[in-house]
């Protein structure tokens, strides 16, 4: 089911771990849900320097923490808003149809990293965060095994 | 990758016997004949099909007119909560049923709601099981059908089938038991323990897929399922699955002579592993009750890891198994059957099913705990969840 | 007794072909994970069914998102019709079939009129033939599903289908074809033909019994009918049969390869057969069409004689063959397709289905014909109706 | 299905034909059903001295004719009357549940024919003719696959 680029990436993560003195923290997902990814940024002159991440979750999980940990390094805070959950699977040359939703978790998590990042540094309202990991799990859930 | 290759997902499935095999192939283009035929290949196909009913019938003490070849435990599920329900819902339309069975039941259950029958799903309790005062206390005067799997393909839970039995027979309600995976494990005897019908499924004690049986005992007021041709009497259309037939009344003839032996030697692998684990592993709960289960079941849960990424690693470890019930897998749901034992959603998703078999050995088992350990350990170093625990563990510590 | 062993019953079952066992062998006990399972021997089973996906939809021109594997082609038959009555009962209750439908379509039918859908059989002709001006009559605005068989199982008779198919889409009602009998025999396009479902069963083309497909185009609601797991993604429960599964498109794929030599051979033998016949036998009538029928298919009624008779002294000459439809033989009712063709009861009773198969040649012909000619014979001579035949003759010649 | 005695008669009838003379003579049974029994008797001094039979029908309808006309021959036509479908299918060594009723057919062929006798010697009166053939064939074909 899972590419080699999956497995590779799911048995071989990169970038595991915690930074200590991260400037931008995010975690979405839901235990309830099977998946939780915590994503950690180094940020320096706005440019990505460092990323790490820990994650609960199922093989796709890890390997798209870890390939969106890989794509943001070295990318403005800018460019890596522009990662969508598309180009994480593509990178990974792609994910079986149910694991799609592991995806739009690791797009999540990018951006609640860098919004962490541009609250603490006073780049938004605190009021306009987008709670990102909203009803995904349910919705996800219920898109299966439907009678059409 | 591994060289190794250990298979520990008998629950799931069994690789066919031999024998079983051997016993097959004439009938695939030898003796290939209809058995609704009447010329003599045909009638060597209908001769043993008789026989193979007649093998069946005996593992269980029904009698052979009781027997009906189905294409799956799934279909003899089916039919037998459809065909009971469609059958006699002038006396009522209320159906009892656990909330750890089978999708193949749980899923009937929910397609006869949406047509209008009301269910009632029993809860479990920590270790899995119901009581039979649970049973009693949900009989109404419309309740038309009991239906309560023998022991679980998740946990291993066996529950008191006979004492079940009787209140069923005590109150003349149709009573149901799913024994898909007690089959070849658990001496059955229908007359016995009051069992009204009965599900089984040849793949899982080592005979083929896409062959199982309903028994349905003389009397029992059911309308069919599948409808076209005289086959098994007129009850169950298609032409016979003759191969497939043969081998699973071969495979229950050897799963039947063998079964003391076999459960021993799997509640031995059972009984070390759960030891060991409990042992060489912290955060680690036994799910299923520790002595009414499966000879092979194991089944535990690793707080803040996730199932498919264990199996995954287990399976680069060359270690076959599964996480809650192979036949689940494609959803993204974790088990109902944990939820009912009260696991909490994330618990649930980290759960681990090793179930022993035949050709399993005490050097699996070394290799298992050889490995399980560190892939455990290196999940929840990977783990927010674990993360989190181990902060929460230091903050206490210090204060 | 005979030491002749000549099978001409191909439209019964037919032998598995070696290939395609030897396609089969390996996920009995190597390959034999579930297809359900992560692990690798899981992924492989798997992968196995995909491929055999792939092939059943290029058989036919499907996708394989549209290939659905049942136990049968009894149970593709039976979760076509209830599935798509069920679906569309809020649209309409009416459904249009012909009168010559094999037993799996004909008392599915008989199912929901006692659950309330209004059945129309349409009658066929003298050949088994119905007209496309016939459906056309027959649609009404509550119309909500065709049904109508590819070739019929007993005389051979094949259908228009591209053009019914046609009038089902110009009028948006789901169309459905039982192939069982044409499929490997007569070239299928789904998209050209415009059929929204059609059911196979493997064990006509070569292929192992207890395998069936449904093909379901994209888009045509219908509700399941085996509930359970997820497999067949949730539309059709039950572990995979995956042997009989790789095994059903391995013979599918032969079946496709060879099927104009296969043809052109069938067809030789079968003409020769009804002229050798038609020459040789007096009082003979040939059932289905002179030229639209499987090229296999010979269907005969003899009169004066009954059926299982003859087949008893055929057998008792070594040759294997059918009065009526084999699936039926369970039953004392004469074919009702026989019936419906407008023959008398008692001609009805003395029909023989001679099915032509590949192993088949000429000399078999050559010794069915030798031998065929005295057993007629010699049943006339015991029977009171060719007595009285014969006195009447006598009467009208000496008056 | 059939056992070997039921084949037997069945590929080598005892008493096939006429006798042109008989002194009794039944037809029972109906083309529709699939199987028409004609017994012909010799009686002489109230002994079935000959019997002979056609018929149209399926394996068990020929062998039960033929044992049928065994049974008969040498015995009185009061003993005759009182074989019954289980003896005639107990002679066959039994026969399948589904064709239990050819040996209905072969007891009531028995009786047909004497009653034929009868009549013909002012035995008894036209009027009590016992109308074998009744509706046996509908009765029969329903007993099978229906649901219960
Ligand atoms: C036309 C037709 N439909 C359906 C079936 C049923 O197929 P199966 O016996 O595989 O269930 C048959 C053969 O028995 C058939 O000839
Ligand atoms: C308890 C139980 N019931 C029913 C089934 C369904 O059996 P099958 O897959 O043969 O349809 C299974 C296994 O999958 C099972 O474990």
């Amino acid at each position: 089911m899972y590419s080699e680029k999956v497995l590779d990436h799911f048995s071989n993560p990169r970038n595991v771990g915690e930074i200590v003195d991260a400037d931008g923290v995010g975690q979405v997902g839901n235990p309830k849900c099977g998946d939780i990814m915590k994503m950690y940024l180094k940020i320096e002159d706005n440019i990505i320097v460092d990323a790490k991440f820990k994650t609960f979750g199922c093989g796709a999980a890890v390997a798209t923490s870890s390939m969106a940990t890989e794509l943001v390094k070295g990318k403005t805070v800018q460019e890596a808003l522009e990662i969508t959950n598309q180009a994480v699977a593509e990178a990974l040359d792609g994910l079986p149809p149910v694991k799609m939703h592991c995806s739009n978790l690791a797009e999540e998590a990018i951006k609640s990293a860098i919004e962490d990042y541009r609250m603490k540094n006073g780049l938004i309202d605190e009021d306009s965060s987008c709670n990102v990991c909203c009803k995904r799990c349910e919705d996800v859930h219920h898109a299966i095994d439907v009678e059409e | 990758m591994s060289d190794r290759n250990i298979y520990l997902d008998h629950s799931a499935t069994t690789p066919v016997r031999p024998e079983v095999i051997e016993a097959m192939m004439p009938y695939f283009n030898q003796r290939y004949g209809n058995p609704s035929s009447i010329y003599s290949i045909g009638r060597d196909s209908k001769k043993a099909i008789e026989e193979a009913r007649q093998t069946v019938a005996g593992a269980i003490g029904a009698q052979p007119r009781e027997i009906f070849f189905t294409g799956s435990g799934t279909e003899a599920d089916n039919w037998a909560l459809k065909g009971a329900a469609l059958a006699n819902q002038q006396k009522g339309k209320h159906i009892i049923t656990t909330s750890i069975e089978h999708h193949a039941v749980l899923h009937t259950c929910q397609y006869l709601e949406r047509n209008g029958f009301e269910v009632t799903y029993l809860p479990v309790d920590i270790d899995g099981l119901i009581t039979p005062e649970q049973v009693k206390a949900a009989i109404r005067p419309d309740t038309i059908l009991i239906s309560i799997m023998f022991a679980n393909n998740e946990i291993g839970t066996i529950q008191p089938i006979a004492e079940i039995g009787k209140i069923a027979k005590e109150k003349g309600i149709i009573f149901h038991t799913d024994a898909v995976q007690a089959m070849g494990n658990v001496s059955i005897d229908v007359e016995g323990m009051n069992i009204d019908m009965l599900s089984m499924s040849a793949h899982k004690f080592y005979g083929p897929k896409g062959i199982g049986v309903l028994y349905v005992k003389k009397g029992v007021k059911q309308s069919y399922f599948i409808h076209g041709g005289a086959q098994e009497r007129g009850r169950r259309a298609g032409t016979e699955n003759v191969p497939a037939i043969v081998g699973m009344a071969k495979a229950l003839e050897i799963a039947i002579a063998n079964m003391d032996n076999y459960n021993q030697k799997l509640t031995a692998l059972r009984d070390r592993t759960i030891r060991e684990i409990e042992e060489k592993i912290p955060f680690v709960k036994l799910n299923g009750h520790r002595k009414d289960r499966l000879p092979g079941n194991v089944n535990f849960s690793f707080d803040f890891i996730e199932g498919e990424s264990l199996l995954l690693l287990l399976d680069m470890k060359g270690i076959a198994a599964s996480s809650g019930s192979a036949c689940t897998s494609g959803s993204l749901d974790p088990s109902h059957v944990l939820l009912a034992i009260g696991l909490p959603h994330e618990t649930a998703h980290g759960s681990l099913r090793i179930s022993f078999g035949e050709e399993n050995t005490d050097a699996d088992v070394d290799y298992l705990m050889e490995v399980l350990p560190g892939i455990v350990q290196r999940l929840r170093e990977m783990s927010p969840l674990y993360e989190a625990h181990c902060k929460q563990q230091e903050t206490q510590v210090t204060v």
